[in-house]
């Protein structure tokens, strides 16, 4: 390994993070910043792909979305945002104090930036709770199957002799045979296919319906019996919860995986590792940390804020 | 061809002759601007803002997320100082998402809802 | 064309616009066989020209010409645009539907087609058209993805769960073509198709005549309208009336109270009696009760079927044989005539289909809460 | 500073005494080496090994097909089998084929760098690929999954039964293998380069890997978290693919191709680079049109992200988006063509040698040819519309993926077998190989074009009787194209433990890789190399001392 001759012509001071295939501290470090950066347009598509998908469901429902989104604890949510921002804060400032060769700052302000990381994640600890206890934490809420739960349903009686997959009433769709006595007279009960995630509330639903700004795809999606069926909202609402369990879980698991990274540069860092010639870990490592933060302001008013007008300026126009 | 030799890292990278050291200030700037930011669409969230044209209010808190988002990408994450690569880098990210975006949307808002079950 | 030779190599043109396609196809096969064979053979002319006078010579320093490459973009671009242009024109027919087309329901379910003509009849996996009128077909499925796809029509198109889509055709020639389903859908999926049969009118209706079962649509939905949902307790024609005028609405714009206006295509009327409070017509109260729950998808077509036939659309209503059968549309089973009709039943018709009438006793039914459920042996 | 050895060369007096492969026996010296050399070993194994389970499943497929019942396999099973067949060979094959090998045995040396920049995340991209193809195929062998390679919702989250989550975790951690090399290939291209090798003086085999790179990174993460979302709605039925409660079937095929669109590519442009490669250094002359085939490359990385939805013409896509889709697929084919274009120019008063890369990269371009232009008919949107989802789109990707990318790596692996294994192949078994592949491909697939426009659906076990003839010649075809496979097994294998000695640079040519020995040392070069020619430069400045090797040539043979 040690056979070639670079030593012979290496006239770049050799600091100690020197790998073996660089010639110098610039390339190696500028190599760790473009991969960085790339590693972060990844992360864009990645997290882009789920932002896709919200703005397909939110372009088709968005009332769903709003009563959803007002059930968000926007106080969390805004608490977690300025926890973040002040985790970014401290984590610039860690870099910062790398840069400048300070370990002892650079150690304290690590520790810092992992206990704001921390705070964040227990407050949406406390959020999931929260979610669980009522009921529309996936698995354990959003989709339990039926038959436990099926007492506190509106449609439960139905629900709860279903064994799941039989009596799909998709089947009812132009097989042309026996379906008209399925469903009992009078009240349509809707099936839910999933279980019982409880939600009534459409009035927000009916609110638009007044004042007439429902998209095609609401006014199919929401109506029945002559009225608003809450059931078929609440599906809606349900896809709703999923983005939002879906892509804060995402960023939580971002969060855990930064803490890590974390630890592990708080460890570098107390044994002096980095130095103003050495300290790329540490900058990269905040560029992701930067990055998640990044995540985290979109995600907050697109999921906490986005149906709080309508709560507070009354019933659109 | 007997031009100057130059090595390819020299010829690219103006990184090394600045650890660029971003004086506090900035730091402190941003994390203000951050912080009135997230406030700020806090409250305007709260204001109906309908009566301009549907979704103003989703409109104005992407307006103020995009300047947060500014505002972190060029000081705290050093974009600012960086070179031509990580700014095209950065907008290129972006750029991919917009495509996405526009594409996946041409097809659903050109297309009726068209659904009847559920 | 040729059914005797050895091996066809190309398909029989059966829909008005087979022809286009074809035409296209030549043009394009003539473009590749144009590169292909010019590129090629300069190849091979450089090749042997330009072949190794000398170990390890060097071949003559030529960086490169604008202008070539110029050249070598602008002509192809121009070609592909002649491509693009033909194929979208074509598209466009093929995807638009005229006015004046006589409409088929189609079902695709897990591995079978099934059919509802305008007049009544019901088919599995067979479909019988007339020759030279349009027929649209409006499609759905009760699972997932299929494909609706005639070889010799040069058309398909994909049948998707939870939505309605369309294919419209004009057979041009008397014949027996292949139906195939041409998504993946599954364990059949290559047994799910049939055969099209385009016929003589004459023809047609002599097999009209001996298969049709029970009420046509347009009957049926009379019957729904005016005794069994009373429909016409509101909707009686007469200007008192306390619903808005359903007849000659169809293709029409409607102004609702909220300002904007929409067609009055099938998705509208459907959509009127299942969520009435959804569209509201202008000048009258949101009263209707929705008949979710209460009406079948196929009481559906034929009320929308009827509601048509009041504006003079939809399917010419043939006369049936008369004998309702009590529950509704539900397709009573009169005597098959036709020998190909399969209508009295949801017997699949070629052995290796399997028992698919409902999705309890599909062997591909979902389960979707425990992986692999069903593994195989 | 200048290394006047280094240069001068074909003339690498004597061997170094550790090379790569001899610089370590045990194990571990491999499964925990950092050389970009082993790492790429170990990835051709690995990918041929799948490459022979992907024929293994294709022959099944062929056999089926040979008569129009499903007799030798049960519908059940024939599903299952082309599954396996598309997902091992797009995944596990051809992805990962010239990139993972050729790309990591090449660039670095082509650049004149010790390694890539970061060796041991190369490793690790490795160790993905090997996680995610274990997990895949313990889910093949369980029972395996019948969705086709293409996984459309509903089918696969509500219906199937097959192990879809198992197997979508594997393409998923696999994808990070995707990801991850084609991160590391460009900040190797952007800081590793050597003293004076500039942007344009790069080989366009890094080029087009830089190309392809740039959609690894931004293509792949979105099939990840397609497939998460499809693992979701398959667990716990989240409703966004579900129409029965409002979800929308189609939205997952707009996510699943805007990767999987822009990965064809993957699966083209590292062969569009080796084929650079072979015309020109076999023509002995420079190439034609540098610069624009080396933006060409980039072009379509960048293009080809615009025109996903034409694999949805018939979806139930709104038929406006399809015209943009439509008229942006024809765009992205001028970038294809101006390559084809250049190579032929390119032979233009050369010095061609009839060696086999050559004789592979002639049989790559007739067989691009057809496949790129087929791909034209499938972009037609009154034509499609026919010929969507039958034998005409089968045999388009198996023309430019088999016709196209196999054949590429093929000649590349011969072209660059001696600087690999530091070995000669036999050039006659070579020859007749090529041949009988050329002969066999065309077989298998051309037939299939004829099937597609009668109207042949495809992922069909069974067919109507009048098809047979063409599936005969088909399967016929497939019988010998697989001989024309097993042959280079062979004499390849054979030629590592019995093939002459291969000197550094057998057939005199400028790149930098034949300026080292064969096989190289672990650093590649004794000393950085510093780099005074452009690209392909036969002339004098390239400092090789064709004189001198003719003499030697001379004596040789
Ligand atoms: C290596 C892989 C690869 C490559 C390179 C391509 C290249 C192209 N492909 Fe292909 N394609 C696939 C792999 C690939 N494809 C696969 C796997 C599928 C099926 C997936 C599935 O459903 O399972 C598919 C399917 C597919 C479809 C969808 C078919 C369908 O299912 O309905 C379409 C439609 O537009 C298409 C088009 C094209 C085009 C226009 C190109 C172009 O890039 C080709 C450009 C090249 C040329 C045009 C030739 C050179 C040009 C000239 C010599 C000059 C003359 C040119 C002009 C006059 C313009 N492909
Ligand atoms: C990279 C991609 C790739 C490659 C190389 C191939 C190679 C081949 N493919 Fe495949 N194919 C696909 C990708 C590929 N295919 C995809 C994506 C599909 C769609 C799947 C779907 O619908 O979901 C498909 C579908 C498909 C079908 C259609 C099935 C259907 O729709 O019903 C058919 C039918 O003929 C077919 C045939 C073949 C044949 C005969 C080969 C031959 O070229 C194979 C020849 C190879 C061998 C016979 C192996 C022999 C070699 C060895 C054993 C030694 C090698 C080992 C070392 C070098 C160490 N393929
Ligand atoms: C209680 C009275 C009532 C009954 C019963 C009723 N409707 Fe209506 N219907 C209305 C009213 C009022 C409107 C107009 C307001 C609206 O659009 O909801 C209407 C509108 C419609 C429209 C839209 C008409 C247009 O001009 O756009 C259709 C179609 C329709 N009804 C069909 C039916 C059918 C079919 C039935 C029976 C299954 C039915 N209605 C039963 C009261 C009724
Ligand atoms: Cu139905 Cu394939
Ligand atoms: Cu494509």
């Amino acid at each position: 390994m040690a056979t070639h001759a670079d030593a012979l012509h290496d006239h770049h001071y050799h600091a100690p993070g020197l790998q073996h295939q660089f010639e110098d501290m610039g390339q190696q470090q500028e190599s760790a910043s473009i991969g960085m950066w790339m590693f972060l347009v990844q992360e864009i598509m990645f997290f882009g792909g789920m932002f896709t998908v919200y703005l397909v469901f939110r372009s088709k429902y968005p009332m769903a979305f709003a009563a959803g989104s007002n059930h968000l604890d926007a106080f969390w949510g805004g608490l977690n945002t300025l926890v973040l921002i002040v985790s970014s804060l401290t984590m610039a400032l860690a870099v910062r104090y790398a840069q400048l060769g300070k370990r002892n700052l650079q150690v304290i302000f690590i520790i810092l930036t992992m206990i704001f990381g921390t705070v964040f994640l227990g407050v949406k600890a406390i959020e999931y709770t929260k979610k669980y206890k009522e009921g529309i934490v996936p698995v354990a809420g959003l989709n339990m199957r039926t038959a436990k739960t099926a007492s506190t349903h509106p449609g439960g009686r139905e629900l709860s002799t279903r064994t799941g997959d039989t009596q799909d009433p998709r089947e009812s769709l132009n097989t042309g045979v026996s379906e008209s006595n399925t469903h009992e007279t009078g009240e349509h009960s809707y099936y839910n296919p999933t279980g019982t995630f409880v939600w009534t509330d459409a009035s927000l639903a009916a609110q638009a319906q007044q004042g007439g700004y429902l998209t095609d795809s609401e006014k199919i999606g929401y109506f029945s019996n002559g009225e608003l069926n809450a059931n078929k909202f609440r599906d809606k609402v349900r896809i709703f919860f999923w983005i939002y369990f879906v892509m804060t879980g995402l960023h939580a698991l971002h969060m855990i995986i930064g803490l890590g990274v974390m630890a592990w540069l708080l460890w570098k860092a107390w044994m002096g590792t980095f130095s103003a010639a050495y300290y790329s870990p540490v900058e990269m490592s905040g560029l992701y940390w930067h990055f998640v933060d990044i995540v985290w302001i979109f995600l907050f008013p697109l999921l906490y804020l986005l149906g709080r007008h309508f709560l507070h300026g009354g019933a659109g126009h | 061809m007997a031009e100057r030799i130059k090595t390819a890292t020299e010829s690219e990278s103006h990184h090394h002759e600045e650890h660029h050291i971003v004086p506090l200030i900035y730091y402190f700037g941003v994390f203000g601007v951050l912080v009135v930011g997230t406030i700020l669409t806090y409250y305007a969230a709260l204001v109906d803002l309908d009566w301009i044209f549907p979704g103003a209010n989703t409109l104005l808190a992407l307006l103020i997320a995009f300047f947060k988002m500014g505002c972190v990408v060029l000081i705290f994450m050093h974009v600012w100082w960086s070179s031509r690569l990580i700014w095209l880098t950065a907008i290129a990210g972006f750029f991919w998402l917009a495509i996405m975006f526009a594409f996946t949307m041409q097809d659903y808002l050109t297309r009726g809802a068209g659904v009847f079950t559920g | 064309m040729q059914e005797n030779s050895w091996v066809s190599i190309f398909p029989e043109q059966a829909s008005t616009f087979a022809w286009e396609v074809d035409v296209l196809y030549f043009y394009l096969i003539a473009i590749t066989v144009f590169f292909t064979v010019g590129i090629i053979a300069v190849i091979f002319f450089f090749f042997v020209k330009y072949r190794e006078k000398e170990k390890f010579a060097t071949g003559e320093e030529i960086h490169g010409s604008i202008a070539l490459e110029t050249v070598w973009s602008i002509i192809p671009f121009v070609i592909s645009m002649t491509i693009f242009l033909g194929g979208a024109i074509i598209y466009f027919n093929q995807y638009r539907p005229p006015a004046d087309t006589t409409e088929i329901y189609v079902v695709g379910k897990q591995w079978m087609w099934k059919m509802q003509h305008g007049t009544g009849q019901r088919e599995i996996n067979e479909l019988h058209v007339p020759v030279g009128r349009k027929i649209k077909l409006t499609m759905t499925t009760e699972d997932v993805l299929h494909d609706f796809y005639v070889p010799a029509f040069r058309t398909k198109m994909d049948v998707v769960p939870g939505r309605y889509t369309t294919l419209w055709f004009e057979a041009t020639k008397p014949g027996k073509y292949h139906l195939f389903c041409a998504e993946y859908c599954g364990l059949n999926h290559s047994g799910m198709g049939g055969y099209v049969y385009v016929m003589e009118q004459r023809d047609f209706d002599n097999w009209l005549a001996g298969s049709v079962s029970g009420q046509t649509p347009v009957q049926a939905g009379q019957d729904l309208f005016q005794n069994k949902l009373g429909c016409a307790s509101c909707h009686a024609a007469g200007q008192n009336q306390r619903g808005a005028p359903v007849e000659g609405i169809y293709g029409e714009e409607i102004k609702l109270a909220n300002g904007q206006t929409v067609i009055a295509d099938d998705e509208y009327i459907r959509n009127s009696i299942l969520n009435p409070q959804s569209q509201i017509v202008e000048g009258y109260q949101p009263i209707m009760p929705t008949f979710k729950g209460q009406v079948t998808e196929e009481q559906l077509v034929s009320l929308v079927a009827y509601i048509k036939s009041l504006s003079g659309a939809g399917g010419s209503s043939q006369t049936g044989s008369g004998s309702s059968s009590g529950g509704a549309a539900t397709g009573g089973a009169g005597t098959s005539g036709g020998s190909d009709a399969n209508s009295s039943g949801l017997i699949p018709r070629r052995a290796d289909r399997g028992d698919t009438n409902s999705m309890g006793s599909n062997p591909n039914a979902p389960k979707p809460m425990s992986e692999p459920s069903n593994r195989q042996p | 500073m200048q290394n006047v050895d280094a240069i001068n060369v074909g003339n690498i007096k004597e061997e170094p005494r550790v090379n790569y492969l001899t610089n370590g026996f045990t194990l571990k010296s491999w499964l925990l080496t950092k050389d970009h050399k082993r790492i790429a070993i170990l990835y051709l194994v690995t990918v041929s090994a799948f490459f022979a389970l992907g024929g293994a499943y294709a022959s099944l497929i062929r056999l089926e097909l040979l008569t129009p019942a499903s007799d030798l396999l049960q519908s059940q099973t024939y599903n299952k089998v082309f599954t396996h067949h598309g997902i091992i060979m797009v995944f596990f094959f051809l992805i990962p084929s010239i990139p993972a090998i050729l790309g990591n045995f090449l660039i670095p040396i082509m650049i004149g760098a010790k390694d890539l920049a970061f060796p041991r995340i190369n490793l690790l991209s490795w160790y993905f690929y090997m996680a995610g193809g274990a997990l895949t195929l313990y889910a093949l062998l369980r029972g395996g999954v019948d969705t086709g390679w293409t996984f459309y919702t509903p089918y696969s989250t509500t219906f199937s039964n097959g192990y879809v989550m198992a197997v979508g975790l594997g393409i998923f951690i696999n994808g990070f293998s995707s990801i991850l090399t084609g991160l590391n290939f460009i900040v190797t291209v952007h800081t590793m380069r050597a003293p004076g090798m500039t942007w344009f003086r790069l080989p366009l085999f890094v080029w087009s890997h830089y190309a392809t790179s740039l959609v690894m990174i931004l293509g792949t993460p979105v099939i990840a978290i397609t497939i998460l979302l499809m693992a979701l709605e398959r667990l716990a039925r989240i409703g966004i693919f579900d129409p029965a409660i409002g979800g929308d079937p189609i939205l997952f095929q707009h996510l699943f191709w805007f990767y999987s669109h822009p990965a064809v590519y993957i699966m083209i442009l590292p062969g569009f680079g080796v084929i650079s490669e072979l015309i020109s250094n076999f023509s002995r002359k420079k190439i034609f049109g540098y610069e624009f085939i080396a933006f060409s490359s980039i072009a379509i990385a960048v293009f080809g992200f615009l025109v996903w939805g034409h694999h949805m013409f018939v979806s139930g896509q709104s038929i406006y988006a399809g015209l943009v889709f439509s008229f942006l697929t024809m765009v992205v084919a001028i970038p294809s063509a101006i390559k084809v274009f250049n190579w032929a120019a390119t032979l233009y008063k050369g010095q061609i040698s009839y060696d086999t890369p050559m004789l592979y990269a002639l049989f790559f371009i007739g067989l691009f040819l057809i496949g790129g232009l087929t791909g034209l008919f499938l972009g037609a949107m009154g034509l499609v519309v026919h010929l969507t989802d039958t034998y005409f789109v089968v045999a388009h990707f198996h023309y430019v993926m088999v016709g196209g990318q196999v054949l590429a790596y093929l000649g590349g692996l011969h072209y660059w077998w001696s600087k690999i294994t530091g070995k000669m192949y036999s050039e006659f078994w070579s020859k007749i190989a090529a041949i009988i592949v050329f002969v066999g491909f065309n077989l298998t697939f051309f037939p299939q074009f004829i099937l597609g426009y009668l109207g042949m659906p495809r992922r069909y076990a069974s067919y109507p009787d009048e098809f047979q003839v063409l599936n005969i010649f088909s399967t016929a075809g497939a019988s010998i194209l697989a001989i024309g496979l097993i042959l280079p097994l062979i004499y390849l294998t054979y030629s590592i433990f019995f093939g002459a000695k291969a000197p550094a640079n057998p057939w005199m040519l400028p790149g930098l890789e034949w300026r080292t020995a064969s096989p190289p040392p672990t650093e590649n070069f004794e000393e950085t190399p510093i780099v005074t020619w452009e690209a392909y430069e036969f002339g004098e400045e390239s400092g090789l001392d064709l004189e001198d090797a003719r003499n030697r040539n001379k004596v040789l043979v």
